[in-house]
């Protein structure tokens, strides 16, 4: 029952996330909403009990993406970034 | 054993309500450096408390939550120090209430001794 | 009009589909026959206590050769496309605090350790050669905030890259010749279930495919950091 | 006992977390939203911990222990893009 709920408390917040980085007005806000995406998907995975999935989660998609994002945003520079 | 898990349970407890207040503090502090204060302080504080709570219930887990907490004490300052510091450089403004600003004074004596 | 009308038609289709899906979906416990086969036999046939890692390097391991391909063809189109730029050399980052250069000395060997022991315990505990590359590089990006004017040795890391892709496909060889097929880890001694020298060949592999991810990685990172402009 | 005061505790961990998402929808400021997503990754460390406890698998603090080392590389290389250091 527990488990029930904190999952559909966190799929809510994934979901509206994942509208937020569809709608958002400047690029950074997405890339970091995409991030807490991801972020909440690896609970999730943990809580589907595949924990190898979400520490490619955490190390990649929350980590690495996120952080080559910001590099090629620096590299553009454009106004609304 | 039963003494144990209580003790180990209410850290955690403890540890918890810490990073609730935190999260409050995110929301009410006035400004981005108060929050930022907050942010990092008391989150880091709970986590710590959480995780040696449940390093506590079960002892066989110990080791492993020393080495998170000890990672988690490493890490988190110096990411808030960088934002601190960025968001500075950036100009974010500070609040009304603020009385001095060290960093804006070292910055301007480091220009003077430039020229 | 007629597309909005389209759509709504669509979404409550698919509403009542995924609904009666959900109503009469009754929750299976017994595995089915794949699975279960994986669940029984891994300890005894592969000797490895990660039913993950089993099925990534041993069952499935012409995928995971597939996978370090494709990465490998990512690493090298963006060295390709970025070199061709000729980015302005003298550009000026502004330095880093003294607390950032610190930090990154202390915890750099850290950070390359841990993820040493992520992809060493592939075999025991969740992670392996992809999340322990990615760890490294993470790492180098470190090195690479502290100071953004850092040159990593591209030789070194090429070197690296190519030995161990090489030695990968060379380990494949080698099971085919000794064991049973392409990849196969039964031609090293399988040990004892759950100690770190076990499982045969799979640390080995593990092990190079986390040194070539992580020479990759840090390989775009250095490049995606030579060309950005001064702002 | 000991099960309802780590419930609790998780309540409050998951409250934490939403009120944290609140100011990353709010945030005047880029930087109001990578606090926000830091205080939410550190957050999850603790959630990740209670999680293992419950599973009683001890594994599942290497994820943690991931979160614990990595989550700040993040955040400093927005700090430093946004203090055009990059």
């Amino acid at each position: 029952m527990v488990v029930i709920i904190l999952t559909i408390v966190l799929g809510l917040v994934m979901i509206s996330m994942a509208v937020t980085a569809l709608t958002a007005q400047r690029v950074r806000a997405a890339v970091l909403a995409s991030g807490i995406v991801s972020l909440i998907a690896s609970i999730i995975y943990l809580l589907l009990a595949a924990p190898d999935v979400a520490m490619t989660e955490a190390a990649i998609g929350s980590g690495l993406t996120t952080i080559i994002f910001f590099y090629v945003l620096n590299k553009i520079r454009r106004s609304d970034v | 054993m039963e003494i144990r898990m209580l003790i180990g349970s209410i850290v955690t407890l403890i540890g918890a309500i810490f990073i609730f207040l935190g999260a409050l503090g995110i929301v009410r502090m006035p400004d981005l450096y108060n929050r930022l204060q907050s942010g990092t302080k008391a989150s880091t504080l709970g986590t710590i408390l959480s995780i040696a709570g449940i390093g506590i219930i079960n002892p066989a887990w110990a080791g492993k939550a020393f080495i998170i907490i000890s990672f988690v004490m490493m890490t988190n300052p110096v990411s808030s120090h960088t934002l601190a510091r960025g968001a500075h450089h950036l100009g974010i403004p500070l609040s009304k209430k603020t009385v001095i600003d060290k960093l804006k004074e070292a910055e301007a004596n480091e220009k003077k001794e430039e020229q | 009009m007629y597309k909005n009308m389209f759509i709504i038609v669509l979404l409550a289709g698919l509403g009542i589909l995924l609904g009666s899906f959900l109503l009469t979906h009754h929750a299976n416990k017994a595995l089915p026959e794949l699975p279960a086969y994986y669940a029984d036999k891994t300890a005894s046939e592969v000797g490895a206590a990660n039913v993950v890692t089993a099925v990534i390097v041993t069952y499935r391991g012409f995928d995971t050769l597939g996978e370090v391909t494709i990465l490998f063809v990512a690493a090298s189109l963006i060295a390709m496309f970025l070199k061709t730029s000729k980015a302005p050399k003298d550009r000026h980052p502004r330095p880093s605090s003294v607390i950032l250069s610190t930090a990154q000395k202390l915890l750099f060997p850290l950070i390359v350790l841990f993820g040493v022991y992520v992809f060493t315990n592939g075999h025991l505990t969740p992670g392996g050669g992809f999340q322990g590359g990615a760890v490294i590089a993470t790492g180098f990006l470190l090195l690479l905030m502290a100071n953004p004017q850092a040159e990593f040795k591209h030789g070194l890391l090429n070197f690296i890259e190519s030995i161990s892709g090489t030695s990968y496909v060379i380990i494949g060889i080698l099971g085919a010749i000794l064991g049973l097929g392409f990849l196969d880890n039964r031609f090293m001694s399988l040990g004892e279930l759950g100690t770190l020298f076990s499982a045969g060949a799979i640390p080995v592999i593990y092990s190079l495919i986390g040194l070539k991810v992580g020479a990759e990685l840090s390989n775009i990172l250095h490049h995606l950091n030579e060309v950005q402009n001064e702002a | 006992m000991v099960e309802i005061i780590l419930y609790i505790a998780g309540g409050l961990i998951l409250l934490g977390m939403l009120t944290a998402l609140w100011r990353f929808v709010e945030g005047p400021s880029s930087a109001d939203r990578i606090m926000a997503f830091d205080a939410m990754t550190v957050t999850s460390i603790a959630l990740i911990a209670l999680i293992a406890f419950f599973n009683n698998r001890i594994i599942y603090l290497d994820v943690a222990l991931v979160y614990g080392l990595l989550s700040f590389t993040g955040v400093i290389v927005i700090a430093r893009f946004l203090e055009k250091g990059l």
